[in-house]
């Protein structure tokens, strides 16, 4: 059996799937952050897998590097957050972290 | 020959260039005069109006392509429906600016003036952006540009947990929210082999039946318009961030952001199915996704959890935040149509709204300031205490709810009238009776301020530059409820876009 | 000076009022001198005026500006379908004159207030009031269509309560205030009856467009009847606005008010807003309703006169006069002769602001004494008040070389020659006996106020003439109470600019049948021919030269008795009064007007609110009593009903809404992570739904 | 040979994502995560975009997971022995995204790609990014910028320390 996309679609689902698993369940903040990077990975891999496979030139792989360069804006941002608010509420576990609500 | 094509297209983006400008002008400001930050308002309102007047001389310029070039075929356009949202997004941070200069809570990031402004030509830039973008990775970029420097926003009073908080919470819900966007966009990318809508279109005026992969894309996508107008189910992080960020942000969320929202979803569903359009001006749309179905489920969702939520609320800034989220459906409720007429009600409806929505947030902050306060129980007797602040409220409030002869009503009667026009009674039905809830959480406010006896005695006075402010805000609210032949006109010339 | 440029300057004069009303009210609490901002305002919409009526009389006279522009238009409603208001202003000869006469007085007014409000508690308030004002009599004089003009006309109305209670802790002046409020409220019904009538008939509010297709033969109701019945309900308005009989009884009242404000709104401008309304409808009015104006006219002319013979109050003999006056340019109209009508509201309002701010100072030099019976003498201490006085009543009275001669006579020969062509000859008979009395009662004034020796010689010792800021006013006044500012020639105004160029007659467009014989006309192509037919401008050439010296003769005697009366003493007013004592004591109380109203309206709407009230409490409670015990049985079963189930549902409802809000809350947990929870449920519900 | 690769390059991504979703201790997960980021370079060259992967190495291993790294140390008492994370309502989210998962693939792997043959050109792609961010993109590039300046001081001025 070849490779195909399919296989590429089915690791950048299961990434997809993992990160929300992550974003949802753990408690810790950066964890949650990891959740988010995965979810943008896996849209990386259906850019360029699609580029390649759909042969659609090099548009998929210019895309893929605007998501790194925001993903990775995103983690500085979201760090500097999440630092502040370990200063404010001494911890980083998200569910605590519920003062506004209802 | 593609260089000699960017170099051509630069006098197109010319208050794109200038905000940019504006965002060097004030960070390099920030820098090199440390001890003169209260000029930096002063400096972003000028680039503001510099911006405006660039976006107005290009009121005459025919709609096109902007870096139209090989492979993209265009990233952004030029055309009247885009100008009009920039300039609204441009009068609307003007305002924003000015409630900055008068906010106590911001007092205490004094130091970090200079950021705060970078951070909301920052936002001025993004939202340019999303108002005229035709390309999903555009979209996406845009929106992520607007997104982080609110995030950041939101949580700019470090020292106060709610911000913080609203910081927090922000990020996580937005980069979600995003990052399923982004996953969609790949979907749309892999079946049609581009990001350029126009090119979209191409392919997906032929579907003859839904398509389940394109509606998972599109649904996919959805997820981020949906939280940043924030409609039903995508809205949650609204109140909470609505009542944690400093109010001048909140206002600015609840409006600016909120409309290039809108922009963005309206030109992404007209251009990318559109393929024809009957004699009534409603919108042949492909049959590749039910948009139809899709928002009127949304839209009656959106108003419905907004105004119920909005009823137990004690906290007039997180009332406000839900009430923003009723004015979403009923936003939603105009769009549901398809209709050039429904596209009418929301430019309208979205000038109404700005003004009426800033009003409120700023006479909640001028409260705030004099009374370290949002609670609705602390508004107790105020209307005797400010009487000018009071009747504005009240004003503004009557045109928040949609009677006449406020502006609200106009914004309103538009809505009915696109909805009536289709005719969709059930929905008119809903709209109505929701706006028969909204009345009684806002004449609690006003029964708070006048019908209740003050608990502490006081008499406020309040400067004359935040009194013009107010009745700058307020008088248009009025004379827009009586008078609105030129907003109507505007509107229908906003609503033509490029390619239509 | 182009058209565009006067349209924009009659917009920015009609708004800027506005403006100087709104800062001078919001800021004139906090600075003292605040009410500079609104002299300032004023000073600017007089210049302004001044410039338009210059240069649209000296080089458009002819010219017609308009400018309008669609106020509201809804296109495709569900159930209205489309729907159009246009707003928009009107230049032409008459609002400009209007608008010139109106800023004239107006700033005067203001100039004259700066001295005699002074030390009022309010005085800022005074000024923004006197800003409302002229925004809303500038948009009654601008405007092209009914119904800004009947928003405007409100507005005037409020503007006017306002300032009459002004004072108002006195409450003879809130009462009057009231008053005023009330029978002008009478008047705008009738108004808003006839713009009605209008809208449903013409689709329309604009006037040019409404006398267009009452020409092309578009009638209310298809029939003339209601053509007049729509002039009458129109002139109503200005029945009550120009305080004419029988709703006149407002305006004596109204002299509670500060009398600057007297002489702006009772004398000069307000006032004369129904006579500009009713030359504006001037084309649409039937020989009836022309009739009926005159007749109106014609009791207002005189029946004031007659109460002014008797009256001591200085304000109220001039607010007298003033109905008068004003009937007497209702009457020109009604006779057909809109011209002089129109030219003795620009000379009245001229010499009557005049009297109105010399009484004024008067009473300001007298330390607020209106009796004139505590008067006399006057002349020695306050010289130019006097001489200025003086020169008014001259004007008031008809006498040659001075305005009001050239208006009146015009009227007075406008009324002999109507009643040669219909024979309605009460009404010159009218016209000349009051041109005696306004002589009499207007020199009988002049002499107890200022000749004689003084009658309260306490009053008389601190008596001082008044501040400049009053003597100016005045003696720019008089300057315009003399001919030359009106026609070179002083005894007729024939041939001067006013008349020859400036005030053209508009044409009649009501259906041939249903006019005065004597109105000639329309030619075919719409252009604007003469109004009237040759017999009538031959017959009103012939009869002029009577009517002048007929009308020099009645001033004549009218000045001759007063003098004879109370200069002179050679006959005895007293003697004369114990003679007709029934008469004297009619006239001494105003013909009994208020007692009249009093006993018919307001007495017949108490009794007939008893009436109600009896049959109420009697029949009705009988049947209401009757039929409950016939449906108690029925009504506790409904009660049960109401009780359980409507009251059960309607608290169910909100229960049930309170609960779903309560629900919705729960769901806003304050935990990031739940949030997305419901994002990702719903997200899996939307994409089964729709993928 | 291919297959092979992409087999050990998927199995490294996923076995690593899946152990950084499951472990409860923060830093077991960084260094996870550094393994999936390198098992998606991986799969990048496999796709022929080397200079994406590349970048994927050095954006996110050198610089996101170091500032995580960081983030974790920051916001952690050293002291602790152990730095680890509690989880929150795993049985039903498991239950959840594995429905979507399940709908998702499905979806996408039966859908009507527009796919040719893989023709996979190793030669490398470096100019051709370069040409499109400089001339299609161009304006995206200049607006990246913008936003790492934007990103650079809102990140400074929430995380710097007050004075």
């Amino acid at each position: 059996m070849s490779i195909g996309l399919n296989h590429f679609l089915i690791v950048s689902g299961i990434l997809f799937s993992l990160g929300i698993f992550a974003i949802v369940t753990r408690k810790n903040a950066i964890m949650v952050l990891m959740g988010i990077e995965f979810i943008l990975n896996a849209s990386n891999i259906n850019f360029i897998a699609f580029s390649k496979f759909g042969n659609f030139g090099v548009q998929g792989e210019v895309i893929a590097l605007f998501v790194i360069v925001l993903a990775a804006c995103e983690a500085a941002i979201a760090l500097a957050i999440v630092l502040n608010i370990y200063k404010q509420f001494t911890t980083v576990n998200v569910d605590e972290i519920n003062n506004l609500k209802n | 020959m593609v260089i000699n094509t960017i170099f051509n297209s630069f006098h197109l983006i010319g208050p794109e260039i200038a905000v940019a400008l504006l965002l060097l002008a004030v960070v390099i400001f920030d820098l090199a005069f440390p001890k003169n930050k209260k000029f930096l308002p002063w400096l972003t309102i000028t680039g503001i109006i510099v911006a405006g007047f660039l976006t107005v001389k290009q009121y005459s310029l025919e709609s096109g392509f902007v870096f139209e070039s090989g492979n993209t075929q265009g990233l952004i356009v030029i055309d009247n429906f885009a100008f009009f949202f920039k300039l609204l997004i441009l009068g609307v941070s003007l305002l924003i600016i000015l409630f900055s200069v008068s906010s106590e809570e911001l007092k205490n990031c004094y130091d970090r003036a200079g950021e705060y402004y970078t951070l909301i030509t920052g936002m001025i830039l993004g939202m340019f952006f999303m108002v005229s973008t035709v390309d999903l990775i555009t979209l996406y970029i845009s929106i992520e540009l607007v997104s982080f420097s609110s995030y950041v926003l939101a949580g700019f009073i470090k020292k106060s947990k709610r911000s913080s908080e609203a910081g927090l919470k922000y990020i996580i819900y937005g980069a979600v929210a995003s990052g399923i966007m982004l996953f969609g966009i790949s979907l749309v990318f892999g079946y049609t082999g581009t990001t350029n809508f126009y090119q979209i279109n191409h392919i997906v005026v032929h579907s003859l039946s839904p398509d389940f992969l394109l509606s998972l894309a599109f649904i996919l996508i959805f997820v981020g318009f949906g939280y940043k107008i924030s409609a039903v189910p995508f809205h949650f992080w609204t109140p909470d961030v609505y009542e944690g960020a400093p109010t001048t942000i909140t206002a600015y969320l609840s409006v600016a952001s909120k409309a290039a929202g809108f922009a963005l979803l309206i030109r992404f569903v007209k251009i990318i199915f559109f393929t024809g359009i009957d004699e009534n001006g409603y919108w042949i749309l492909s049959k590749a996704f039910n948009w139809s179905y899709l928002l009127i489920i949304i839209s009656v969702l959106t108003m419905t959890v907004g105004n119920f939520a909005a009823l137990w609320q004690n906290n007039v800034k997180r009332m406000l935040a839900y009430s923003s989220i009723a004015h979403a459906g009923y936003m939603l409720a105009a769009l549901t149509m398809l209709s050039e007429q429904g596209l009418l009600a929301i430019v309208v409806y979205f000038v109404v709204y700005g003004l009426t929505n800033l009003g409120a947030f700023y006479i909640v902050l001028l409260i705030h300031n004099k009374t370290g306060s949002e609670e609705i129980d602390d508004y107790d007797g105020l209307g005797y205490q400010m009487p000018l602040m009071g009747v504005a409220m009240t004003i503004l409030l009557v045109s928040l709810t949609g009677l006449p002869p406020t502006a609200g009503f106009i914004g309103k009667l538009y809505v009915f009238i696109s909805i009536l026009d289709a005719p969709h009674y059930t929905l008119a039905v809903i709209v109505a009776l929701n706006s028969v809830v909204s009345l009684y959480y806002y004449v609690r406010i006003i029964k708070h301020l006048y019908l209740n006896n003050p608990k502490v005695e006081r008499e406020f006075t309040f400067p004359v530059t935040q009194t013009i402010l107010v009745l700058v805000l307020t008088i248009p609210v009025i004379i827009l409820g009586l008078y609105f032949g030129p907003l109507l006109e505007m509107g229908k010339v906003s609503l033509r876009m490029f390619g239509f | 000076m182009n058209e565009n440029l006067m349209i924009n300057l009659s917009v920015i004069a009609l708004f800027i009022p506005l403006i100087g009303f709104f800062f001078t009210v919001v800021l004139g609490k906090r600075i003292k001198s605040m009410y500079l901002f609104e002299i300032l305002i004023i000073s600017a919409v007089m210049i302004i005026s001044a410039l338009l009526a210059f240069f649209k009389l000296a080089y458009y006279t002819d010219a017609v500006f308009i400018a309008e522009f669609t106020w509201i238009k809804i296109q495709n409603l569900p159930v209205f379908g489309d729907f159009s208001f246009n707003l928009g202003v009107k230049l032409d000869n008459i609002s400009v004159i209007m608008l010139f006469v109106v800023a004239a007085i107006s700033t005067l007014v203001h100039y004259y207030s700066i001295a005699y409000m002074k030390g009022d508690k309010r005085y800022n308030r005074f000024f923004a009031y006197l800003g409302i004002f002229t925004f809303s009599m500038n948009g009654i004089v601008l405007t092209h269509n009914l119904l800004m003009m009947y928003i405007f006309w409100e507005l005037v109305g409020l503007s006017s309560y306002l300032l009459i209670g002004f004072w108002y802790e006195k409450k003879s002046a809130s009462d009057a205030a009231k008053k005023a409020f009330l029978v002008n409220r009478i008047g705008d019904m009738g108004m808003l009856a006839g713009i009605l009538i209008v809208f449903f008939t013409f689709h329309t509010f604009t006037f040019d467009e409404i006398f267009g297709q009452v020409a092309s033969g578009v009638l209310p109701f298809n029939s003339e009847f209601w053509l007049t019945m729509m002039g009458i309900l129109l002139f109503c308005g200005a029945i009550g606005k120009s305080a004419q009989f029988p709703l006149h009884v407002w305006l004596p009242d109204a002299m509670e008010g500060p009398t600057p404000v007297s002489a702006l709104i009772h004398a000069a401008t307000m006032v004369a807003a129904g006579v500009y309304l009713t030359v504006r409808i001037f084309p649409i009015m039937t020989g009836d309703a022309l009739l009926f104006v005159a007749v109106v006219g014609m009791l207002s002319a005189f029946i004031p006169a007659t109460i002014a013979l008797t009256q001591t109050d200085i304000k109220r003999v001039l607010a007298y006069s003033t109905v008068s006056q004003l009937g007497y340019m209702i009457m020109a109209i009604g006779v057909g002769s809109v011209v002089y009508g129109f030219f003795h509201l620009v000379t009245h309002a001229f010499f009557k602001a005049g009297l109105f701010l010399g009484s004024g100072s008067v009473i300001h030099g007298m330390h607020h004494e209106q009796e004139i019976t505590q008067m006399g003498g006057l002349r020695k201490k306050m010289p130019v008040t006097y001489y200025t006085f003086l020169i008014f009543c001259l004007a008031i009275s008809g006498v040659p070389f001075f305005s009001g001669f050239l208006s009146k006579d015009g009227i007075l020969a406008a009324t002999a020659n109507f009643s040669i062509f219909t024979g309605h000859w009460l009404i010159p008979v009218a016209a000349f006996s009051v041109a005696i009395l306004t002589a009499f009662y207007m020199f009988r004034l002049l002499i107890l106020t200022f000749h004689g020796t003084p009658r309260n010689q306490h009053k008389y010792d601190h008596a001082h003439e008044s501040p400049k800021f009053m003597i100016v006013p005045l003696v720019i006044l008089a300057l315009f109470s003399f001919f030359f500012i009106f026609s070179p020639n002083p005894i007729s105004a024939e041939n001067g600019w006013t008349l020859s160029s400036w005030l053209k007659v508009p044409n009649s467009v009501v259906p041939e049948s249903a006019r005065y014989s004597f109105l000639a006309s329309a030619p075919a192509d719409g252009s604007s021919g003469s109004l009237y037919t040759h017999e009538y401008v031959e017959s009103s050439h012939h009869i002029h030269y009577y009517v002048l010296f007929g009308s020099l003769l009645l001033a004549g005697i009218g000045i001759l008795f007063a003098y004879l009366f109370y200069q002179y003493r050679k006959l005895n007013a007293d003697k004369l009064t114990g003679k007709i004592t029934p008469l004297y004591t009619f006239s001494r109380n105003k013909w009994y007007f208020d007692e009249l109203y009093q006993s018919t309206f307001v007495a017949g709407t108490m009794r007939l609110a008893g009436l109600l009230a009896w049959f109420d409490s009697t029949i009705v409670d009988g049947i209401v009593n009757l039929s409950a015990s016939v449906t108690r049985i029925f009504s506790r079963i409904s009660g049960a009903f109401d009780n359980y189930v409507v009251d059960g549902l309607v608290n169910l409802f909100a229960t049930l809404s309170g609960m779903f809000g309560l629900i919705l809350r729960r769901f806003q947990t304050g935990r990031v992570q739940v949030y997305l929870v419901f994002v990702l449920f719903s997200l899996i519900v939307l994409i089964l739904t729709f993928a | 040979m291919y297959d092979v690769f992409f087999y050990i390059f998927a199995a490294i991504t996923i076995l690593s994502a899946f152990f950084v979703v499951t472990t409860k201790n923060v830093i077991y997960a960084v260094y996870s995560l550094l393994l999936t980021f390198f098992g998606i370079a991986g799969i990048y060259v496999l796709l022929g975009a080397d200079f994406i992967a590349i970048v994927q190495i050095i954006v996110y291993v050198g610089g996101i997971l170091i500032l995580m790294i960081f983030g974790v140390m920051l916001t952690n008492k050293i002291t602790s022995v152990e730095i680890k994370t509690q989880t929150l309502f795993v049985i039903p989210t498991a239950i959840g995204v594995g429905i979507f998962a399940g709908v998702l693939i499905a979806r996408m792997i039966t859908a009507n790609w527009r796919t040719m043959p893989l023709n996979i050109d190793y030669s490398t792609t470096v100019y051709s990014i370069g040409a499109s961010l400089l001339s299609d993109y161009s304006v995206l590039f200049i607006l990246l910028g913008i936003l790492l300046l934007i990103t650079l001081i809102g990140a400074a001025s929430i995380a710097r320390k007050e004075d």
